[in-house]
């Protein structure tokens, strides 16, 4: 090797840093991490609603999910699953895939970073709820936006009739999905689940959703009937519970699923065929047994409860009053919502499995309860709610003032409806929606122009009616102004002009009961031909006759009382369900039904 | 004129040494051989592995390279998470670089999946940027680092330091010093913050200082050459036969950079070449790492000149929990600090994937590569050997 | 439950393990592991059994604390003067190199990094722990003298972490070996491993760091539980 | 790469061709013929790199495919040559003589899914794990879950509840548990 | 003066020497860890280091030259220290010349190799194969050092025309011109690059060499035993550099000279090892065979005619 003075030489010229100050962290104990950092978590247990999607999207199986009851200063909300993530920091590996799934942006990590024990068993927290110290920081790591998200917050559009096209006709409107359309919607599902705990029937939600990914709709159909044997209708009308609760839809700006559209979808792709159905179930068999159970009504609860018990084999005997089957879904509900035939499908097929149903019975006057009960070994009543409830404001007795269901019932059975120039409608609920989207559609046949005024005593935000009905509603050209309560109907000449109504301040007092007040220095007159009212339901319980009515209990505002089982308190054959207990809500019908059912087996095979 | 004085040969060692190979038979009940372990507890191996050395006085006559300390079954954990709940359990496949790894996952969920184009410029420029500043702070540890292994240990410390600056800026971009989880499939995880790019430049004005000083301290040092040049050399012939990549090829004359044979990202758009050697010694090696550590702080610049001023992160994509792709195949490769990193990936079409195999290119350099290297070698050259090659064991035992 | 009790426990415990050792589907010993007779250069006759001591079945000595100021001054001391075996047994061993690095520089803190296990006190788990790596740990834990203390770092070895549901790597590190100080983290910074040497440095002054005798009272537990999971306990042989 | 795998076929059968990218190909050749042919890319039309060797399992139809996946360093593209072998009677020719990577790829391979190459140098040697007598772990079959909880002391301090469970029973206190069980599909 | 108070002086010597060193090795890391850019070790890091080593509990046995290893260590310092004139008084019977006496180079270039000895006895029996590797490699460097400047001690030797330390600062004293460093500067040049080797850093820093063999000798060490070979450390330190100062620097007149002289003597081997890296073997035996012994040889030659 040669000789090399300056590589001798060249090194020692790093010892110049020897005068340079040094450039250690003077005090790393209390160094701020990156304003990025992902840190410890902490969690804001007020937005929070124990959605789980930390959970599933954890590959480390670090986050449990643990009830907050209990703990101070926290409240569960509506469509709070009542849950909160605990965090196992043996487990974590600080991915910040939590937080960047987070439904509600609740969860986040700050950037601290210091956690020294010497207990193994202390790593685990609840973010939020245990006490720690880097709550406060602010700083730390959050969804990072600019295009990043982990599943679409747009819900996709579902396609229907333009308002000038809907509002003269009653063919149905929503055009349902296309199978890429529903795909790419049941791809934004987080499987959290709450919507399953939130549906009184209990679908299971996530798996039907699940099985629109993976296009096998005979799956679908099969999960559905597990708990609802109405899914045409059900994914048509049904309340939606679980979209108002669903945790893609918490957040601001982001849009629920549309779980019931994605029902619809399912059902939707089956064809009506009755043989086909009981192929796809498993239900061209039952084993029969000698029991013989009546239903009065063949409403949701009616249908339900009979397809239940058919397929435990009970010989169900369906009694109902009007000459189709389907209750107030039929005779409530416009067929711009709900076409009559996708009754049919759903109700041919129970029928199809061996239920017996009688039309144009009316039970009370055509055969009697205690008659059923000595024919059957037991009945269920699922009767609804046909009776319209008035306001009982002055001039409410006019014979142009009407009540919705009957209206409704009319337009179906195909009864003359009267139909004036302008109507008002009072009510903020569906049936007022319904009944103003039909009046407007009645108009348009007539007169060529709608105006019909819908007002509620709620305002804006506490509308009881679906959010999508009220702007349909408007977009066909229906005037809604909701906060105003009815004070009178104003009758010139013996003839309805008009509605006189006063602002709405506060519908409930400090009690909680109904008790609204009014600025009496608002007031208003919605002009009028005809005034409908649409406040509300009663029920008829006139087919009950005094000896049962004495036999059993009755609630607060003439209610049944039933014990868990459903059964009547007093009269252990007579089972109740369906409107008459819930309160007008296809799906609580369902449910009932199902319910009603199971108790009736439980009810019938005790006596074995 | 002094050698010839005494009567040496310059080229001639003192000491006699014996020439061995592969072939040399070894009894080794004969006591003339002893056995040692360098690792897995030993502060001259890279990470933790071992090798077993069969020595004679301290010429090592055998070595065979013993891993899976860290093996953690990535490769089997992988096939049980979703695609998405991949990156982060595959980033810790190598924890000197690990961004390669992300981007592997990355890639190859998009490319099957489809979604290989609808990437957003902006997140394809984010990831080029961080996986230079993952290769320079990979070379700032490695190129003193060679050094280091020599005992010369005062290069480590400053470039361990400006490591340091360099993973503050990680930080700053992905949310974490070591394991970024930066790279998502789809995009990136974080725009860039504000005053990055001052910052940066200022780092990278501090490593520009110390590439000088660097090159003072240990190209031009005696000792350093006397250490390093005609150790371990590789050969054209080898570079096939043995698999070798990357760097470790370039030393010997083979150009070979993925970057400009199979370009990914926007590497053809930035302007750089390959540096290449023709020694094929360390001494080589770590010239053309130095080299590389000059390209690579200049590729950051071009970077943070020619990338857009902002942008959409990620593209969307299906909700990663029910995130599904079809059946497929596919190999993604990168050029790492290291050579050639590749991943093989396939799917069968259900949500989570059917098999992931990691090609780290120390797969090949640490145990076929090294173990012939070491043959005939002195014992204090082995770690120098080790790290000239850039061994890194997770990657191979993944 | 008395002593007696306990330690028919876990001498059963051990039986156990030592069974399942041998239950095995394979056997790991190598034929140059196996005992055998060697003749010495005078003519006798010596059984050897390479095995014999890299079981490292031997317990070792519960070494009571002197107490007084005397111990005060030497936790002192020991606090001040923190040896770290530089062995990284995981990814946490990268977060080391910027501790004896300038930026965070561990030295003025009295840590300092030394390269073989009987100079070393602290040992620093970092991170996950593989069986193969454990094997090694607790031969190397077993080499360290007494007080040793260990600094388990991230989620590893707390609960797993990461590879929780991994066939490779231990869940739970205080099963195998004691644990002074664990620190959160995947990876801890370095501040945190900081934090954590000052944490350990308080539990030495206030001499609650004492596991290296709670792992020789337990003992037969801890070998009873390394056994269950390192199924070839065969050392590497390191002399010819 | 179309005129390589033209080529190819002309000598070989090739099954399962598949273009991933324009410098990237897929084919499957059986097992008889694929060390062959993997000879003849290497010596003839210059794939002298061998990028990777890697296994995977296809449970479902009995099958281990090897993937011998080739480089070629002057046209710059790859070809993964696959083979199908039998999953009960897991053996493949050994290919340690054409490169000298090969042997630690097969070594790999015999413990990780138990494939044998007979010839193989080292191959019965411990390469990643120590100690190990369950079935070899890539092995789809083998549940490292289940083999962990088994095994490693995972720490039973923690409980999980599943929100719609739990929701449900808090919303509807009264109801009885009667739908069907469903095994959420998480 | 009379034996006792010549003992204490040693004794008040030695523990002068022995803090001196521990000082000078924390003085010596922290400027190397200044250099790095950082603060590094407190000044009182040895002295804590020396009480853990003492408090380690667990004391592990090789038999028994395992434990003599570091008392030879040990010795080799002290018996370096005994025989060294420290400081330069006027007198040969001074306070701080120990037990120096006529032919006491002699016994100190013997004593110097002893210490090296004790390791290699106590790393043999310690069975570590780094530890036998370290010693051999500690051995061999040793001899390669040894050659060039027993050659210059013995320039030295011809040159002042005796074996006694004490004579040769003495007549180095009077101005600095008098110093070997000028009289003899080849023997100088030749102590000062074998020097580097004997002071064992970098780029002769082979005998504890952490990343290619652990720590050499003193791997199977701990506690008391590594406390001892601590001490010895940096008595020997200050020794060599005290006997380089001696022979060529012109010696010390007090103990700030002397603590002034030794710490840029052993500067001297810091400031080359902080820039250079590690010879192996054989290059380092190549090393002190070519320039340092040609030195040697011509210090000797040119002294000898």
């Amino acid at each position: 090797m040669s000789f090399n003075l300056k590589d001798i030489l060249t090194p020692f010229t790093a010892w110049s840093r020897v005068v340079k100050e040094p450039v250690t962290i003077k005090d790393p104990f209390t160094r701020e991490a990156a304003p990025r950092y992902r840190g410890f978590h902490d969690n804001d247990v007020q937005l929070c609603i124990g959605c789980g999607s930390c959970e599933a999207i954890c590959e480390n199986q670090a986050i449990d999910l643990v009830p907050i009851e209990g703990v101070e200063g926290i409240e569960t909300k509506s469509g709070d699953s009542g849950l909160r993530p605990s965090i196992d920091y043996g487990r974590c590996c600080w991915c910040a895939l939590c937080v960047d799934i987070c439904t509600t942006d609740s969860l986040r990590l700050t950037n601290a970073y210091t956690w020294v024990d010497t207990d193994p068993d202390n790593f685990i927290f609840t973010p939020g709820v245990t006490p720690k110290d880097w709550y406060e920081k602010e700083e730390g790591w959050r969804k990072p936006g600019h295009g990043y998200e982990f599943y679409s917050h747009e819900r996709v559009h579902m396609e229907e009739l333009h308002a000038d096209e809907r509002k003269d006709s009653f063919i149905e409107f929503v055009k349902g999905y296309s199978a890429e359309q529903a795909k790419k919607e049941a791809d934004r599902c987080v499987a959290c689940g709450i919507c399953t705990a939130t549906c009184p029937a209990h679908m299971g939600i996530p798996e039907y959703i699940k099985a629109v990914r993976d296009d096998d709709m005979e799956h679908g159909m099969k999960i559905l009937y597990e708990t609802n044997p109405l899914p045409e209708i059900c994914g048509r009308i049904c309340t939606h519970k679980c979209e108002d609760v669903c945790s893609v839809g918490f957040k601001n700006g982001s849009d629920p699923l549309s779980i019931r559209w994605l029902k619809r979808y399912i059902a939707d792709q089956i064809p009506a065929d009755v043989d086909k159905y009981k192929d796809m179930l498993g239900t061209g068999e039952i084993a029969k047994n000698d029991k013989k159970v009546a239903i009065i009504g063949s409403g949701p609860a009616g249908l339900s409860a009979a397809h239940y018990l058919a397929l435990l084999g009970y010989n169900c005997t369906i009694f109902e009053k009007l000459p189709q089957a389907g209750g107030m879904m039929r005779y409530g509900i416009p067929s711009y919502r709900l076409p009559y035939d996708q009754i049919d499908k759903d109700v041919d097929y129970i029928l199809s499995l061996g239920v017996d149903i009688k039309y144009n019975v009316n039970v009370g006057t055509d055969i009697t309860l205690e008659q059923l009960s000595k024919d059957f070994d037991a009945v269920y009543a699922g009767t609804g709610l046909h009776l319209g409830r008035s306001t009982r404001i002055p001039g409410s007795e006019h014979e142009n003032v009407y009540q919705s269901v009957d209206l409704l019932r009319n337009i179906v059975t195909g009864a003359p409806v009267p139909v004036e120039k302008k109507v008002v409608v009072i009510g903020g609920g569906n049936v007022a929606m319904d009944i103003t989207r039909s009046m407007a559609r009645l108009q348009m046949e007539k007169f060529g122009e709608v105006n019909v005024i819908a007002t509620s005593l709620e305002d804006e935000e506490h509308m009881p009616a679906d959010r999508e009905e009220v702007v349909e509603a408007r977009e066909e050209g229906c005037t809604i102004i909701p906060g105003y309560g009815p004070q009178e109907v104003v009758i010139t000449d013996g003839k309805v002009t008009g509605l006189r109504v006063w602002k709405c301040l506060s519908i409930f007092d400090e009690t909680g009961a109904f008790n609204p007040k009014f600025d009496e220095a608002d007031e208003r007159i919605f002009e009028g031909d005809m005034v409908i009212e649409s406040i509300g339901q009663g029920m008829d319980l006139s087919y009950l006759s005094e000896e049962i009515k004495s036999k059993i209990e009755f609630g607060p505002r003439g209610r049944i009382l039933v014990n868990e089982d459903w059964q009547a308190k007093g009269l252990p054959w007579l089972f109740i369900g369906g409107d008459i207990i819930e309160g007008p809500d296809v799906i609580h019908g369902i449910a009932n039904g199902h319910r009603g059912a199971q108790s009736i087996d439980k009810f019938l095979n005790e006596g074995r | 004129m002094i050698n010839k004085f005494l009567g040496f040969k310059p080229d001639e060692k003192l000491l006699p040494s014996q020439t061995v190979t592969e072939d040399t038979e070894i009894d080794l009940s004969s006591h003339k051989y002893q056995k040692i372990w360098l690792g897995p507890n030993h502060p001259g191996v890279t990470g933790n592995m071992a090798i077993e050395l069969t020595v004679q006085g301290t010429t090592v006559m055998r070595a065979k390279t013993h891993v899976g300390y860290l093996h953690r079954g990535f490769e089997k954990l992988i096939e049980r998470r979703l695609f998405v709940q991949g990156f982060p359990t595959s980033i810790r496949m190598c924890v000197a670089e690990p961004d390669t790894n992300e981007y592997f996952i990355a890639r190859s969920t998009e490319e099957l999946s489809g979604y290989a184009d609808a990437v957003p410029e902006y997140a394809n420029w984010l990831r080029m940027l961080s996986l230079e500043m993952a290769r320079l702070a990979g070379l700032l540890r490695g190129v003193p680092g060679q050094g280091g292994t020599f005992a010369l240990g005062i290069g480590v410390q400053w470039g361990v330091y400006l490591r340091d600056l360099i993973l503050d800026r990680f930080e700053e971009l992905s949310g974490a010093r070591v394991y970024h989880m930066y790279i998502i499939p789809g995009g990136v995880r974080g725009a860039l913050p504000d005053g990055f790019k001052e910052r940066m430049e200022d780092n990278l004005r501090d490593i520009d200082d110390f590439i000088i000083r660097i090159k003072k301290l240990m190209f031009h040092n005696s000792v350093f050459k006397q250490r390093a040049k005609g150790l371990a050399v590789i050969t054209p012939e080898m570079v096939d036969k043995y698999g070798i990549v990357g760097t470790n090829a370039r030393c010997c004359g083979v150009k070979r950079d993925v970057r400009k044979d199979n370009p990914y990202l926007y590497y053809d758009k930035l302007d750089f070449d390959p540096p290449t050697a023709t020694d094929g010694d360390v001494y080589s090696r770590t010239w053309i790492r130095w080299q590389e550590l000059i390209q690579t702080v200049d590729l950051i610049r071009q970077i943070m000149a020619k990338m857009p001023k902002k942008g959409d992160i990620r593209c969307k994509m299906p909700n990663v929990l029910n995130w599904k792709i079809p059946k497929g195949e596919t190999y993604v490769r990168l050029e790492s600090g290291r050579g050639e990193m590749g991943m093989y990936y396939v799917t069968d079409g259900s949500d989570k994937p059917r098999r992931i195999n990691l090609r780290g290119p120390s797969y090949n350099h640490a145990i076929s590569v090294l173990e012939h290297m070491l043959i005939g070698q002195d014992v204090a050259d082995v770690h120098a050997i080790m790290v000239s090659l850039q061994t890194c064991p997770p990657e191979i035992e993944r | 439950m008395s002593e007696l009790d306990l330690n028919n426990k876990t001498s059963e415990m051990l039986a156990n393990s030592e069974a399942n050792v041998k239950n095995s589907k394979k056997n790991f010993t190598r034929p140059e592991d196996e005992k055998r007779e060697v003749v010495a250069p005078d003519g006798s006759i010596i059984e050897v059994n390479p095995l014999y001591d890299y079981f490292s079945n031997e317990k070792p000595k519960e070494e009571k604390p002197r107490g007084g100021v005397v111990e005060k001054f030497l936790n002192w001391a020991r606090a001040e003067s923190i040896w770290v075996l530089g062995f990284g047994t995981g990814c946490g061993s990268i977060e080391i190199p910027p501790l004896v690095t300038p930026r965070f520089d561990m030295f003025r803190y009295g840590v300092q990094m030394r390269p073989t296990p009987r100079q070393s006190n602290a040992f620093i788990i970092s991170g996950y722990l593989s069986v193969k790596t454990l094997k090694r740990v607790i031969r190397t834990y077993e080499q360290m003298p007494s007080p040793k203390y260990i600094l388990a770092l991230g989620s590893c070895t707390i609960n797993g972490g990461m590879y929780y549901d991994s066939y490779s790597t231990i869940n739970r590190l205080d099963k195998y070996i004691p644990v002074d100080v664990y620190i959160a983290g995947c990876m801890p910074r370095p501040e945190a491993l900081l934090h954590g040497f000052v944490k350990l440095k308080q539990l030495i002054k206030e001499g609650k760091a004492e596991k290296a005798n709670e792992y020789a009272r337990n003992f037969d537990e801890y070998k009873a539980n390394q056994k269950k999971i390192i199924k070839d306990w065969n050392m590497p042989d390191y002399n010819w | 790469m179309k005129e390589l795998i033209e080529k190819l076929s002309s000598k070989y059968e090739l099954q399962e061709v598949v273009y991933q990218r324009d410098n990237l190909v897929f084919a499957a050749i059986s097992k008889e013929n694929a060390i062959e042919a993997v000879t003849y890319l290497r010596d003839y039309e210059g794939y002298t790199h061998l990028v990777m060797m890697s296994c995977v399992d296809w449970i479902e139809d009995g099958k281990y495919q090897l993937l011998y996946l080739l480089h070629n360093p002057k046209l710059k593209n790859d070809i993964g040559i696959k083979v199908y072998i039998d999953r009960e009677n897991p053996e493949m020719v050994s290919a340690h003589h054409l490169w000298k990577s090969v042997w630690t790829y097969q070594r790999e391979m015999h413990e990780s899914f138990g494939i044998v190459f007979p010839g193989s140098p080292r191959l019965e040697e411990n390469f990643v794990v120590e100690g190990w007598d369950e079935t070899p772990f890539m092995r789809r079959d083998f549940d490292t879950h289940e083999y962990a909880e088994k095994t490693y002391f995972p720490r039973g301090n923690r409980k999980t509840n599943d929100p719609a469970e739990y929701m449900r029973k808090k919303l509807y206190p009264n109801q009885p548990v009667t739908a069907k069980q469903r095994k959420d599909d998480k | 003066m009379n034996i006792y108070a010549k003992l204490a002086y040693t004794i008040l010597g030695f523990l002068i020497v022995l803090n001196w060193g521990f000082l000078m090795g924390a003085t010596m890391r922290k400027i190397g860890a200044r250099m790095a850019g950082r603060h590094g070790i407190p000044f009182k890091q040895p002295w804590i280091n020396l009480f853990k080593s003492i408090s380690t509990r667990t004391v592990i046995t090789h038999g028994i030259m395992y434990y003599i290893g570091p008392v030879f260590r040990l010795t080799g310092g002290i018996g370096l220290f005994l025989f060294m004139p420290m400081v330069f008084t006027g007198s040969p019977d001074g306070p701080w010349t120990n037990f120096s006496f006529e032919g006491d180079l002699i016994l100190i270039m013997y004593f110097n190799v002893f210490g090296m000895l004790g390791m290699a006895l106590g790393a043999g029996e310690g069975g570590h194969p780094y530890a036998a590797m370290g010693i051999t490699r500690g051995l061999a460097q040793h001899a390669a050092v040894e050659l060039p400047l027993t050659l210059a001690f013995l320039s030295i030797a011809i040159q002042f025309d005796t074996f006694s330390i004490y004579k040769i600062v003495e007549a180095q004293q009077g101005g600095i011109m008098h110093w070997v460093l000028f009289t003899n500067p080849f023997a100088a040049a030749a102590i000062i690059l074998a020097m580097l080797g004997a002071l064992g850093h970098s780029p002769f820093n082979l005998v504890k060499a952490p990343n290619e063999i652990l720590i050499g000798p003193a791997t199977e060490y701990e506690g008391t035993y590594l406390g001892f070979m601590m001490s010895a450390g940096a008595t020997l330190h200050v020794m060599e550099a005290v006997l380089f100062m001696n022979l060529v620097f012109g010696g010390a007149t007090s103990w700030l000279e002397l603590i002034v002289k030794s710490f840029l003597i052993y500067f001297w081997s810091v400031f080359v090892g902080m820039v250079f890296p590690r010879f192996k073997i054989e290059q380092s035996v190549t090393w002190f065979f070519k320039v340092p012994l040609l030195l040697g040889v011509l210090a000797v030659i040119i002294f000898m005619f």
